[in-house]
């Protein structure tokens, strides 16, 4: 399984797609967008910070547990950081897999894994 | 012997530094030292700590581990 | 919940992304590749028809009664027919939610129904 | 009255045709249809009709329907 991992400063990019072989069928791209409201109240965005370092070695090791469980082929998973306003995309990921459901099972499963146990916060403007 | 020690998000706030060296031990143990270099913090149960960026046990000497990280609980995505 | 289905004889062309809201937390696209290998035969690609009027109740059928379970703010749909080479898309659908979770199942479940009610068709290059 | 019939995939290769005007009644059945205009038909229990574009009952009449079509086992996606 090839991966990727990224974090950004600045508006995710998403790279163009490339099939590693033509036994992709299924290409699945997860964004995730910052809401205008938080907890009730309007805002106008969310400071993200990480433990980079350990959150990518939390994610290496989240790539492989979940890999054994739902093969797929890659992992594309992009983070911005700092200041993201409402309306932009914080979280980026892609997966490529033979088949749609490991591909399907696996993103939902690592979106899970990020929020439990990868050091990334998000913080909120009045801190 | 020197370790880092960084915080994050509420944590930062609370020891109000982000990162910093102290001296230690090696048969010291996170809370020992916690205790020691910031007395009037409590990680209570939800503050995870990490030592050289793996989880670890607050309560297992941290031998010559180089950094320290308070993880509070996470919120990316 | 706004619906778009498409059914076209080139290839596919993803609309650029415009949220409707600020409340759009989730943004999740799957493209359906044709792989080399069709029961272990190489081939150059895959033929598809429809029945398309039928087709496009059903779904819209799909989408109202998965749209109950799994709260969605929009879904767009497009399946390719006639010849699709190997490695290009016969499939793409968006859906766009407050929540992962909803689109994400969304998504599962309608990929699962497409291929149980939805009148489509494959078929080989020897037929 | 008129009906019109559509096959699809395997069941166009079968009987022979895409789509085809003929005769029926109202009170007639999907299978009583397909037994008069094409007997060497055998649906199984694979192959689905749809009646103006909606599942339906093989052994329902067909009303005032103006078109059947044979589904077989689809494959989209």
């Amino acid at each position: 399984m090839k991966t990727k991992i990224e974090f950004t400063h600045v508006p995710i990019v998403m790279p163009p797609q490339s099939f590693a072989s033509h036994e992709i069928g299924a290409a699945l791209e997860f964004a995730g967008l910052v809401r205008e409201l938080e907890d009730g109240n309007k805002i106008p965005g969310l400071h993200y910070e990480a433990h980079e370092p350990m959150a990518r070695k939390e994610l290496e090791k989240i790539f492989q547990e979940l890999g054994v469980k739902h093969p797929c082929e890659e992992i594309y998973f992009s983070h911005r950081l700092g200041f993201v306003p409402v309306g932009e995309a914080s979280l980026f990921i892609r997966i490529n897999a033979k088949h749609r459901q490991a591909a399907l099972a696996l993103m939902a499963e690592l979106i899970d894994r990020l929020k439990q146990d990868v050091p990334i916060w998000k913080v909120s403007q009045t801190c | 012997m020197k370790i880092t020690i960084l915080t994050f998000a509420q944590t930062r706030t609370q020891l109000g530094f982000g990162g910093k060296v102290f001296d230690c031990e090696a048969n010291e143990t996170p809370r020992e030292i916690f205790r020691r270099v910031a007395p009037q913090f409590d990680p209570g149960k939800t503050i995870r700590v990490a030592v050289d960026q793996e989880y670890a046990d607050w309560d297992k000497p941290i031998g010559n581990a180089s950094e320290i990280a308070l993880i509070p609980p996470v919120s990316g995505g």
